[in-house]
Formats: C-alpha cells, structure tokens, sequence
C-alpha cells in the first residue's frame, strides 16, 4: 500500500532530476516535489478548459468553477472541516495568517488585551501578532521552549488570564520538528476564553488533521508543501466566526452590491476571496489532496516515524553533529535541524549539494529561536513521502566529507 | 441551443404562470443574485389550515431563473406548507429538464432560495444543509 | 511578423478544444487564453528545478530562485520600470490595489483628504478607496463618465484641490473599452500634489505602456489577463515611493532581523513579498512578457483596433443591439459591452454558447457603472491577439439565432 | 566539491588575512546578510594621502564570505580610496574561482558591500546602480 519505490516513479524530478547527480531531495519541509498528477492536472486546465471562474456562462468557465469548487470540498473534507464553506483560499499559508490578524485582528484585539504565541514559531505565525499588537495596544507572549525543544506548559499556564483573546501556535515545528500538546493548549486556552489559531503549514502536509475533533477556531497551511503547486494556501476557520469577521482584500467577486455610497458582501467563502482566484492552483491543490489520500495520512506519518528514527540513530554517530528538538520520532515531525561542529551551515548545505543531497541552510524563518539557541543558522534535512533510507546514507556519506574537507 | 432553451422553458418565460403581486399575502420575500443582478419576490397566501391558496411572483432576469420561479409557483400553489417545503432542488431541476453548470444553477434556484429563506423563515444556514458538501 | 494563424498555433485551447464545438472564445477581459510556451515553461520548473526561492543552497534552487528572479526583470522592462525593485509580486491586479490601500493608504490618508476615481472603475479599483476613506475619514470622489462613455473631464478639473491625495482611475476601462486621456489627468493630478495610481489590468495586456513616459506613481496589473497562469499579479510602483511605505504582509522572507521585541524589514522588492511567493506563476509570467514582446505591443494595439472596427461596423447591423462606450477604435480597447433588445444577457451568452462563442454576461465588476445606465447587466465580447474576424462573423450568427429564439 | 571549495578558497577562510580590528580606524562599518545571519565588519585607515594603508576585517559566516572578505582586503591594501572604489563584484568574483549562484552571491559580495556602503558612504541605491536590471 505504502511503496516508496511506486511512489517516486510518480515524481518527475526524481526520475530525470534537474542536477548533474540524482537528487536526494531532504528540504520538503520548504516545500515538497509535485506528484505528476498534480502537474498533469494544471495543464490540463491550460490546455482544455482555460477560464475564469464563477461569472461564465459558457461550456469552459462552467467547467473551470465546478473544478474549482470541487477542489474547495476535497481540501474541507480532507481536514474534515464541517462544510466547504469554511474554506477559504488564499496564496500562502503567511496569507492566511495575515488575513486573519488584519481582519479579525482588527476586529478583535483591544488596547490591554493578549496574544500568545511561542518561542519556536515561523515569522509567519509571529510578525502578523506583533504587528497586530503594536497597531492596537495589545501584548504579544511567548510560551518558551526547553532546551529540548520542548514548549514550557507551566509557563503557559501561568500567562493565561481573561485578557488572552487568541493563542496562535504551530501543530508542528519546522526547526525542531516538534509537535505540542495542541489538545492539551486547546482546552486551556478556551478555558479562559481564548480563540486558538494553528498553524499548519507542517502539520497538514505530514500527518492527520482533524478540525472537528482538535475543536480548533483557525488552522492555516500552504499547498506548495504538501505536493500541491506554488502560489495556493488555505485558511479554514469555525464558519460562525469567518461570518462575523469583516473582509480582508476588497475588490471584485466577494461583493453582494456596489454602489457609489458603499458596498455589502457576498457569503462565504467568496467574501474573502477578493478578485479573479489561483485556479489552476486550486485544482492543482485538489489532485495533491487525491494523492495524499490514496496513501493514507495515517500511513504518510508512520513513514516519517520510520525514516525519522532511522535518521536519528545514523545522525547521532556523525562526529561533533548537534541535533535540536526531540530525540523521539513520536513527538516529532520529519525536520531534523543540526549544526556540525563550527562549519557554517552554507557550507554543509553547498558540499553536500555538490553531493546531489539538497538540505536548508538558514535560520529557517525563526530568527528569534536560533538566537535563544545563540546560533545563526542551522542545517535542516527533512523527509517526506518519497525519502527512503538510502536517502540518509548519503545524508550522512556528504556530512563526512563535509568533516574532511572544513575541519 | 436547442437542447438549452427547451419549448417548456420559453413557454414559462414568455407567459409567466401567476406573475404579479398579492395584496393580501402572509408572506413576502424578495432576494437577488447578486452575480447577475436577477431579481426575484414572492408573495404567499397561506389560510388557516396551513394550505398555500394564492401565489404571486415578480421578477427580473435569464429566462432560466424567470421559468423556474414560474413552474415553482404551480408546484406550490394548492399545497400545505409542509408539503411545499419538502419540494427541493432535484424537483426544479427535473422540471426545467435540462442540464445546468454551477453559474446558471443560482439563477434556476433562485425562486427556491426567496421561498425557502424568506416566506419559509429558514436560515440560509438551514436550508443549505444539504449542501454542505 | 504578426500572423493570427501562425499565433492560434501557439494556443493549444484553441486547437484541441474543450467544447464539443470549436471554441471561439471571445472572453479575454476577463482572462487570457496561454500559449504553450507559457504553460511549458510551469511545467518545467515542476518537472525539472521545483525548490524554494532565495534561501535554498543547493542546484535546484538557486536555479529556481534565478528564474524567479530574471521574470521580474522581464516584468520590470515590459512596463519600462526605473529598476527590477520596482516590481512587486501579488495575487492579482486585486490585490495590488489592496496593498497600495492598506501600506499606502493607512500611512498617507488622513481625515478630510480626498480620493478621485472614476464611474467606470471596475470593483478592485473602487471598493478599497472606499473601505480606505471609511476607515481614515477621507472622501471618494467619482469622475462621472457621460452617455459616449468618456470621462467628464470638466467635472475632474472642478474636483482638484490640495486636498486630493491619490487619483486611482482604469487605463483602459473593462466595460467600455474606454482608454481615458490619462496623460492630461497626470499633469493635473501632480499640479496639485496628487499621486496617481493607474489600474493597468486591461491596458498592460492590449497595449504598450511605459511607466517613465507616463510619470505614474503606481500600476497594477494581472498576469492571467496577458497570457500569463493565474495567480499572479504585479504592482510597480516609484522606488522612493515603496521605499516610504510600511509592508502590507509580514513573514518569512519579507525580513532583516526579527526578535521576540520586534523586526526590521528587507529591501525592496522583498519587503512586500511575504511567505512563499507564486513561483511557477512568477517563472510562467516571464515567458508571457517573452511571448508578448515577440508579438510587440504596438503590433498587438494595432490588430485589435483592426477587429474592433469590423466589430462595431458588423455588430451595428444586428437589430435591437446598442453598444456601450466609445464608436471610434482609436479610444477604446478591445472589450465590447452591448444589450440585444430585451433579451436577458445571460440568455445571450448561454444561446452563444451553444453555438461555441465564449463571452461574459453580467455586470462585469462593475456595478455602478451598470446601475448609471440603468441596466443590471450587459453581454461582453471581447478580442485579444488570437481573434480574427471570422470570430466576429461567428458572433453575429450567434445573436441572429438569440433573437430568432427569444423575440 | 573539490570545484566550490578550492584550495584558495579554504586558504583564505582558513588563514584569513588582516583578521581583526583597527585602534584608530578612519572607517568603521558593518553589515549583516539577513538570510543567513553572515556578519562582516571592515576597519579602515585611510591617511593624508587618501592612501588605504591600514586595513582589517571581523566576521562570522560561511567560508565563501569570510574568504572573500580575506581576498578583498588583500586587494585593497595600500590602494588610494579612488582606486579601491573600482574594485566591484567581477573583481571579486574572479578571485574567488568558481561559478556561484544567486543566494551564496550575496555571501561573496557582503565585504563589498561593508565596504561600499559602509566605508565609502555610497547610499545602497548608488553602489548598486550597475545593478539596476
Ligand atoms: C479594469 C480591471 N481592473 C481590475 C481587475 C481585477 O483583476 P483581477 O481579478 O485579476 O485581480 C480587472 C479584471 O477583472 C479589470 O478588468
Ligand atoms: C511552520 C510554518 N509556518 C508557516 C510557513 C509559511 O508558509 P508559506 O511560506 O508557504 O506561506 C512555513 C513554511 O515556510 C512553516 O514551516
């Protein structure tokens, strides 16, 4: 059922490859390979049936929307959302984000009120709070994070209080690999009150996500990481608070009437989906979300467990390599960031390159982490679907050269 | 062409059944849509034993959202309420006969959406249900 | 050098088709048909060097972040940009607006000041000046536009005041094909302290503009509309300009430092490029400005005042039929917008239709316009670089049969 | 491999030469790459006869940057200000040896930049002028 090898004969770029060496692909934690379905599937949309959506009333653009609003129920029953309505697409998970702190931000957060986030966020899900916070005079905390790489829940614990409105944390680190507690900050975090935001931009890619059964009020996550194409995130959130949030970008489509005195707004989803949309995209997201199901959410995560701990064990024995986050695959996803003695992550990153491995150099959009760990960068592998162990040896085969030749 | 705009759809077009108003109606709702700007109301006359007697549509529009609100209007009149509410989407459908894309799908169910968000009192929520997916 | 026939080749829609009758698709206001070297072009980077942008050390990204990077070079020369910083990666034409509206706008719109747009406006250029004046105090003033169509330049004239900050007006009007006498609003624009925003949406596509000869301030525009995929779009605007405004997104990429305290951003253009941009779109969109310089924009102008001008002779013979806007091709692009009689035009369209001739019915995001002229919605044909006048003929058989139906 | 990390190359990044500060510095500046966190300060003093006779640079980073601040260093010493301002990204580049590509190019090019924007007090938009498309 889960068959690796089947599964990278789906992938054109594994197969002809773009480098002079076969690619060993670890960076899919910054965005994965794209299945030929999900390829073929855009294409197709150029090729046969190339229109605008919704206001067409003829053959192609008919065709064209009901492709595209089949697309917006694949991906709400693919995180069991309670309708299709709650699906709103937009270019990134960052936009999502965005969309909710500028519209339901504004409308929400007060002078004296708290927003909590944690130590270990992308700027995505920490920039937008910020911003938010100084606009309205509002207080942005930070659940630390253990040495481990671990979120400090005493410390949570202790910053909940009738002022928090939103608790905005990932489901799944992508430094550390780190999944929280998230049921756990959930219950706590509407205890007092509180609307909890996920960021899922990791999560949704690589393990099963369930709207309904986490009781979440926003999950936000990119289609370009979990083998959809580039420019298509979405948002989903509780459809009785997207009812009651204003809208974000304003323009054509998300209009009921316009007039010169002023304007009233369509229903949802479209009332957040200013303008002509990523169509393509979106189909292209639905055929990802076909793929992704036919090998079972559940299956994908006990790959990435598998390969997780087989990389850890090889990582460990690779002289002065450091690894940060958990040591244990259950709590964590398939990012394995590390430093290798004093060689600046560029340089790991281009030798291994030279080797055919792509891995991230960087801080990995989280500045403030990395420098709570007092590092610049780090080297980042990560794993997904059509990673095997083989795909680790050379991991480890280019980190020994990485040793020979820098030290 | 001759497939789209069928002789029963343009016969309901060009002589609307029950077009007009009703002065003494007990219910009244009008909705547009607001892609095209067609505009439908219905008026209602419901008598003490729950049973639609009178029936009155007014409207602007495609020939498709005008014939189907005038066919909904022979469907209804006569019935009880409850009766009347069971009617759905697949029965306007099946009476236009013909195959219609999502666009042209707001203009067929428009005079169903002012029945059964306005002189029903359902919650658009409400009757969308069987939508949701 | 400009051969329709050998162009048609290039457009696999218009070859193989995805209606049971060969396509005559007359829709290319709302979107553009794509020329296999554009969808190629996706396909590759998918297929080939699929990666992150900017961050990635390894072959395939920074192959990718190249290509991204030489598309908005491409971008930057078409519309004759001072420099590559002055291209901003969006969504949409829609979404450019927004982000003037939202940085711009919050930064520089105080109560009392004034806000000029025109009558003609399609939503994505009304409605944000309209939430902007909301939110800040300001006014909206609306350029009438009389029964020909043109803009009341008299009343403009009358509306200038040193309280006027922004005049936001359509370089080519969508509806009416109205091209406004945009150099004469500029001068008198500037002449009292105003900047200026063009919506380049329909004028980027169907004829040469020049950002330096112009003296504009900003423009957007929209990549599916010029052959480009969708799901991006462009906003230039002058370097000192961006340089002042604060970001719109914030997140990843978007950058210098970020800390718990607060961050600093990057430099142009990346500062309003936040999260992982539309990067096939982006590479896709470059080999669109490729195809279109190939073409040369003034040869494109030309041929669409050829078919416009056989348009409105064939189309001023059909009984009943009344057309919108300018009768002479020089003013007007290449968007027709008619009413046949009484016939609804969604009837219209869907009759076309069944005859294999695509275009729009509705009130084409611009409802104001339509309520002036008392109309609720209007039939929209209109012509792009693959559209010839056996197209036109075609149309007029199709409004023949609409009248023999519904009369 | 043995291509990108010449032996010139790990020479330098090695044995970096002029490594450090400058008591009495006539020219202080530094620069960050916020991408990946490289850091370079440079140190001049420049004398009466706008000769550069003293130089020193201060980093952190990978082996391209700190390698190529080493080289630039080199290149500028006992140069008068006027002749180190020509010294641009070609010369840089042909120092180095090997072919980059965009994102480590701004780790080659950091010391220039300290450099130009710093040390000789060019705006950004004027050192990069050359860099307009
Ligand atoms: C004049 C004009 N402005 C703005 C837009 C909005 O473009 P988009 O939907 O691509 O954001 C359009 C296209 O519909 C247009 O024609
Ligand atoms: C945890 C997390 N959140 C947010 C993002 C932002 O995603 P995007 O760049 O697709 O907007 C990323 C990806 O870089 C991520 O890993």
């Amino acid at each position: 059922m889960f068959d690796v090898e089947k599964i990278i004969q789906d992938f054109p770029i594994l197969n002809q490859g773009g480098t002079s060496k076969p690619l060993t692909y670890l960076d899919s934690t910054a965005s994965s390979q794209k299945p030929t379905a999900v390829i073929e599937a855009m294409d197709t949309y150029y090729r046969e049936y190339n229109a605008n959506v919704h206001r067409g009333i003829y053959q192609i653009s008919e065709k064209a929307s009901d492709a595209y609003e089949k697309s917006r129920k694949k991906v709400g029953r693919f995180i069991n959302a309670r309708n299709w309505r709650e699906i709103i697409f937009t270019r990134n998970a960052t936009e999502s984000l965005n969309l909710v702190a500028y519209s339901w931000g504004q409308a929400n957060i007060k002078a004296g009120d708290v927003i909590i986030t944690t130590e270990m966020e992308h700027h995505a899900n920490l920039i937008p709070w910020q911003q938010l916070a100084a606009r309205n005079g509002a207080t942005v905390k930070y659940i630390p994070v253990t040495e481990q790489g671990y979120l400090d829940m005493a410390a949570f614990e202790a910053m909940l209080s009738p002022e928090v409105k939103l608790v905005a944390v990932t489901q799944m680190s992508n430094v550390l690999g780190t999944i929280p507690p998230i049921d756990d900050i959930i219950e706590k975090a509407h205890a007092v009150g509180a609307l909890v935001l996920l960021d899922g931009a990791q999560s949704v890619p690589h393990m099963p996500v369930d709207v309904q059964a986490l009781d979440c009020d926003f999950l936000a996550f990119s289609g370009h990481k979990m083998l959809g194409p580039t420019g298509i995130g979405v948002l989903w959130a509780r459809e009785e608070i997207l009812n009651a949030m204003p809208p974000f970008m304003t323009g054509g489509d998300m209009i009921k009437h316009v007039s010169f005195e002023g304007s009233t707004w369509n229903d949802l989803p479209w009332k957040f989906e200013a303008g002509t949309p990523a169509i393509a995209e979106v189909i292209g997201l639905g055929y990802a979300v076909d793929y992704l199901n036919t090998l079972g959410m559940d299956n994908i995560r006990q790959h990435e467990i598998d390969i997780v701990t087989y990389a850890l064990d090889q990582l460990n024995q690779v002289e002065g390599l450091r690894i940060f986050g958990p040591k244990t695959p259950e709590n964590r996803g398939g990012s394995i960031s590390f430093t290798l003695g004093d060689i600046h992550p560029h340089d790991v990153s281009a030798i291994l390159d030279s080797e055919g491995v792509a891995v991230r150099a960087g801080h990995h959009c989280a500045m403030p982490l990395h420098e709570k760990f007092g590092l610049a960068a780090t080297t980042r592998a990560s794993f997904y679907i059509y990673n095997t162990n083989s795909d680790v040896d050379r991991l480890v085969i280019g980190l020994d050269k990485c040793l020979n030749l820098m030290a | 062409m001759d497939d789209f705009y069928r002789e029963n759809i343009l016969d309901h077009y060009r002589n609307p059944r029950n077009a007009g108003t009703l002065e003494d109606a007990t219910h009244t709702h009008e909705e547009n849509n607001p892609l095209c700007g067609d505009v439908i109301r219905i008026d209602l006359h419901v008598n003490d034993d729950n049973v639609i007697n009178e029936v009155a549509f007014k409207g602007r529009g495609c020939a498709i959202s005008q014939a189907s609100a005038s066919m909904l209007m022979e469907m209804i009149q006569g019935k009880t309420l409850d009766e009347a509410k069971a009617i759905g989407k697949e029965e306007i459908l099946e009476a236009l006969g013909i195959e219609i894309g999502p666009t042209r799908l707001k203009c067929a169910l428009l005079s169903l959406k002012v029945l059964k968000a306005g002189a029903y009192g359902l919650s658009e929520s409400e009757w969308n249900k069987d939508d949701d997916w």
